[in-house]
């Protein structure tokens, strides 16, 4: 099916619309900024019903198919959709484990009965998925997970202990990296992937309060926990494997997920906004020479991080280093959220060290706030410093360590 | 100038070092982080029993002279006292309480240094109530009001970051009277039901409240000393910026040992983490940071009241040690990885802490705009 | 904002790809560093055989239009020629005879033009005299003058960093002439003796000379269009800024290879020194430099001359890419160690670049502060 | 010999009046900044008879041991003079290798005879020393030298290349770290120390050019050089010791120099002056608000390393870590020197790319050449990175890669 412009402007102005009639209200309460920071119940139902009804109008796995629950169109309308959500400043899509890197993993090498198990109820986030990769002693070091699966019968069973598991508590099932063998050549082939059950005799899930003082994560405990053995995926000894091509998909280096905005950035226009607003030493903020210096730094940088995912598929611009700039997206992006923050919260003067539940805070707290979920995302998934060394050795050819 | 001595040296007192070693062993003892820790859900935010015997090792009257039960010695030798703590993460009213009976020395008419004075010195708890809501460092900028009438002063307007409010016994207010700025010595007793709110402020080891004024009647003989009050206020601002830059010093030595503990120990890929030199090199950043922190931070102390010098010593104390504390616990919430992201990793105590020091009567941009003044 | 489709695009047009890879091939073949170090004590500074195949290849008419026998294109067209160039540290007078040929365009009389610009396309050499030296950036801050007389303009004053000045057939001044800016095109055969001083340029690539106008007599006719001119030197400092960002850019890629040729070979302490982190982290640092540079400048020569949005994109771009050359060409010089320090290492003479770029119409700090006004 | 204040400020006072009557005038030339920049034979010849006319006043060597030439006097002496020649800006005492490496290390070293022949021909500067320690392909790698030294009789005989060395065309005394067993157990223990002739057949010194575009440095090659075996120091074997020895003395972590101002540091307080004449941007750059926080913190650290200086003596504040201030200094001095060369650059607007020799360029261009020149202490003795990894794991503990 070719889209013309036309079709697609069509599109983008119904989604406009839809969105702008069925976005809701403030419901009163602070809502996420990111699918990572679901910390109460009334949190978690409030975006799992928002997901539902952008399912339900078709706006979510528009792409994927129709056989599962998909909608069997082009990616590009799921992108204008994705785009409306942002422009609308709509609550974000919460699922996310599920439909961005189980979904398309599961679509990619999951049997049909997987498919036919799972894909539905991800996008109609009936069923919560989480995913179990980090453990306590191995944060950033995932080939070295040690949570033990051994295969008893038709069972494995489980024990060892996972960490940073978002929605863990909420969780259905979990995409989990698990040592069938110990013994291995090397660490890497004595991994297995597994689609786990959650509601299982021996899991146990804690929550972990963030440095915000809220909560989101959980840790997540095996004790002889067992399942069945035709969860796995793929077959024992591919797990690192599944691993990095979940890793793709959750990294945005490969497509297939089903949509939905899962991070609500903020953008510096918003902290400018805020500098106009704000008194420093008595004048508005913006006012300050040298603080103009910094807004306009990260209103460049965010430029820069925007054009650059033009620039991307633009081969002429892009022949020399093409992995450049998909491989530093991540790393540029959190750091930037990181930065904006700081800048958010120094530039409120004597006022800054107002948090969260003050009826003085500006933004009522937001940015204090923000600069410290930021570190979720400089840590997460590769921390910043593991993204350089990674950008240093594959895209400039510098020798590891 | 490089290699140069300068005219003025360091001086570190014999009581300096003295109370440095005291202060150091109290704090260790007394503020282990367990008890950090449990002072965080406290209502008060200290520990009653303890700040009374810091009144009875005579903490409080260091600064104050013998006259009022005091040592007679200067702000030079708090600095010694309030370093330790800020590493220790040590919160109590005892800065806010120095700084108000530096107020009281500086402004206070004979009998309210008669009344007040002896009484800190035995551990009375007093507070400033100098910020308000515009949020402007400069302590002149008023818009909470006096006026007299009556032979009384009618108060209003709002006061912020008033620390351990509920426990002064009196509160020193900021206000303008007659279209110029003056302090007001209110006791206790006479703020209103409901005058005092609690904030929430990002660094939990604070207690910090609003004060709304409105309907709040004092004597005449509550103002202090009639005079220009402007000298006064200025002499305050340096103050709390000196022992601010001391508390926030501190925090440096204390995050700094805290993340080197973690990475001397911490494994990923089979390596101990502190082993990678990005991690290495932002460390020994962070140590040439507390360095010069601590070198601007003792050369302020010894010449704290001496002009120019005194006050470009001092700014440059607080702009480097507030700089140095948040880039170290930014970076120690990052080097902690996920373990950093937690609220049970210390490394947010400190970076919040960090924010209330900056907010405190000037952050590093705005002592560096003040220096600019005084030295380009 | 972050993950959004920006409205606007990168425009990159397909004339834009050809001449790019048309212009890197010819400058790795022309300019290899051999031939770029031997120019360094040449008078001229630059090889004028390669002139020639640049005016028979079009380059000097890409944005000239078809009626004056160029191509037609635009400034954008010619970003992706000056890239390259800057990449190779090829030297040559084309970024101001294209410039003084956008000025014509601008400003010229049509006699001016019709005389000038064919003659630019077939290889003739025009210079811009706008700077003085008082250094700002501000094109209408003027203290050399025209005086009308007889028919004539008395010139006077001193102008700045012409560039190529000896072997420019033409020079386009900017004078203050009854109060206001005004733009005079002056005949190379008109200029007294001894009126070009070579200066001593940082950047031993370039060729800048001052230009001593006393004395100088040109006909009223040499006056660009009478009207306001403050218009036209706006825009000769976007294009410029344009230009330069151009080049520098090509400068950040061209020392960032050079340097990791070296760390990925060079050996230390039995190591290759490009796997030490604190080196692997800077590069890649100046790496994403490097890239924000060129999507800054490919939007920038995309939208060049669309007002705010036009200026806006230049603006960072020339920004983005000062701030990113020194900085990678400094740690270039510190990379290479020993050799860094010496002549013989190129890393120097792309530092030296970076200074003569931040120079050029404006460095980063300045066009911060432009952009400050534009979107604060 | 017990010196009171009052002694200490008469001979102050003596000591300025001195260098009132006696430092030259401009003469007429560009005078180097540091002893590594001395780059023509005027230079070399202007800056040698100032050396000999202070060491003749009595000023030079004051604390060495009189029967070598020296003074006999306490150390605070030659300090004092040392700060009253920087406050007079006279030019700088060249032959710094001789005076405040090797002099120290032949003291604290040499046999007597050693003494007799070197100590007082250093100090009138009719003997100048160089260092022959790096080599083209160990910069850093000190303990790697590879300039073989082969005794043969009476002799030595020296083969291979040393570089960046200072005064190598002028020196008649050679410093020299080199390879006499290839074959010991690690590669520190097959180095040895010689005090080696320079005048000798196979010795040929080749100037290099440096970034500036100026002379200083010589590559040093030595073809079958024979030297004296008696002009070993110490033992053969002994070569790593006597060379770290001679580090300290570089680096002033030990007493025991000459004295003479060997680098005349620029201070912050003259690029503030010069912001105060030079336009940016139409007016007076000193008061572009951006600036002006860049040249308040360069103060601060200034300030900083003058204070730390200051408090390394002080045992109640530097009892935690009281290497950290001594092994900071190299560091932090020479990246100051660099950065403020940098900011004094960048201030002068347009006219920032005069260089060296245009009558029109700031302060005669003597900024940028500051700038590049910088690069000779943040690289030499041991790179900035270098003394980041010695800080990090010699005063903060962090393991090694």
């Amino acid at each position: 099916m070719e889209l013309t412009e036309q079709d697609r402007n069509d599109f983008r102005a119904e989604v406009r619309l839809w969105f702008k009639e069925n976005t809701p209200e403030d419901p009163g309460f602070v809502l996420p900024q990111t699918f990572m920071e679901v910390g109460t119940d009334q949190q978690f139902e409030f975006l799992r019903n928002w997901q539902r009804k952008v399912y339900e109008a078709g706006y979510l796995g528009m792409a994927w198919p129709v056989e599962y629950g998909g909608g069997g169109k082009p990616q590009v309308l799921q992108d204008i959709v994705t785009e409306e959500m942002i422009r609308a400043k709509t609550p974000l899509i919460m699922n996310t484990i599920g439909l961005n890197w189980a979904g398309p993993l599961i679509l990619a090498k999951g049997s049909e009965a997987q498919k036919k198990a799972y894909i539905k109820n991800i996008l109609t986030a009936e069923d919560i998925w989480c995913q179990g990769f980090s453990e306590p002693d191995n944060g950033s070091d995932l080939g070295n997970a040690q949570l033990k699966a051994e295969r008893d019968g038709d069972e494995y069973v489980l024990n060892g202990s996972k960490i940073w598991t978002t929605h863990g508590s909420y969780a259905k099932y979990m995409i989990l990296l698990a040592r069938t063998n110990p013994q291995a050549n090397n660490k890497y082939e004595g991994l297995s992937f597994f689609l786990s059950p959650m509601q299982v005799e021996g899991i146990k899930t804690v929550p972990i309060k963030k440095l915000t003082g809220e909560y989101g994560f959980t840790q997540t405990f095996f004790d002889d926990a067992r399942i069945p053995a035709d969860c796995i995926m793929g077959s024992e000894g591919e797990g690192w494997k599944m691993a990095m091509l979940t890793l793709t998909f959750e990294r945005g280096a490969a497509g297939g997920q089903a949509g939905g905005v899962a991070i609500l950035y903020a953008s510096v226009q918003e902290v400018v906004d805020m500098a106009k607003k704000v008194q420093r030493n008595g004048r508005p903020a913006v006012e300050d020479p040298v603080l103009r210096d910094q807004l306009v730094r990260l209103l460049m940088d965010e430029k820069a991080l925007s054009l650059g995912g033009i620039r991307a598929g633009m081969a002429p611009l892009d022949s020399e280093r093409p992995l450049a700039l998909p491989l530093s997206e991540k790393l540029q992006g959190s750091e930037l959220q990181r930065r904006l923050a700081d800048v958010a919260v120094q530039l409120q003067g004597a006022n800054m060290a107002y948090y969260m539940g003050d009826s003085e805070a500006a933004e009522n707290g937001r940015w204090q706030r923000s600069y410290f979920n930021a570190f979720s995302a400089t840590i997460g998934g590769g921390t910043s410093q593991i993204q350089k060394n990674i950008i240093g050795e594959r895209v400039l050819g510098l020798p590891k360590a | 100038m490089l290699n140069v001595k300068t005219e003025r040296t360091i001086n570190f007192s014999d009581e300096q070092e003295q109370l440095l070693e005291i202060a150091t062993n109290f704090c260790r003892e007394k503020s282990e982080i367990a008890q950090v820790r449990s002072l965080l859900n406290d209502e008060k935010g200290f520990a009653p029993q303890i700040w009374l015997e810091m009144a009875e090792l005579g903490w409080m009257g260091v600064a104050i002279p013998e006259e009022f039960g005091g040592s007679g010695l200067g702000l030079g030798e708090v600095v010694a006292l309030v370093e330790p703590m800020g590493r220790a993460l040590f919160t109590s009213p005892f800065i806010t309480t120095t700084l108000a009976a530096q107020a009281l020395l500086a402004g206070g008419t004979q009998s309210q240094q008669a009344r007040w004075l002896p009484r800190i010195c035995k551990g009375a708890v007093l507070s400033l109530a100098l910020s308000e809501l515009h949020g402007d460092w400069d302590l002149s900028n008023l818009t909470a009001t006096a006026l007299e009438k009556n032979g009384q002063l009618e108060l209003s307007g709002t006061k912020t970051f008033v620390s351990y409010a509920p426990d002064a016994q009196a509160l020193i207010v900021s206000v303008s009277l007659n279209g110029a700025p003056a302090l007001v010595l209110v006791d206790a007793e006479a703020l209103p039901e409901g005058a005092l709110v609690r904030e929430t402020n990002v660094d939990e080891t604070q207690r910090t409240y609003r004060v709304v004024l409105d309907g709040l009647r004092v004597p005449s003989d509550a103002l202090l000393n009639s005079g220009d009050i402007v000298p006064v206020l200025n002499q305050i601002h340096l103050a709390a910026n000196l022992l601010s830059a001391a508390e926030l010093s501190g925090g440096i030595g204390g995050v700094l040992e805290y993340t080197l503990d973690y990475l001397r120990t911490r494994k990923q890929f089979d390596r101990l983490i502190g082993s990678y030199q990005s991690l290495k090199h932002t460390m020994t950043d962070i140590l040439l940071g507390y360095e010069a922190t601590r070198s601007h931070l003792y050369y302020a102390a010894g010449c704290f009241g001496a002009d120019a010098e005194g006050e470009i010593a001092l700014r440059m104390a607080k702009a480097q040690a507030s700089e140095t504390l948040a880039y170290a616990a930014d970076r120690a919430i990052q080097f902690h990885g996920g373990f950093g992201f937690t609220y049970d990793c210390d490394a947010q105590l400190y970076r919040r802490r960090a924010i209330w020091g900056a907010s405190f009567h000037g952050d590093a941009p705005f002592h560096r705009q003040k220096l600019g003044d005084l030295l380009l």
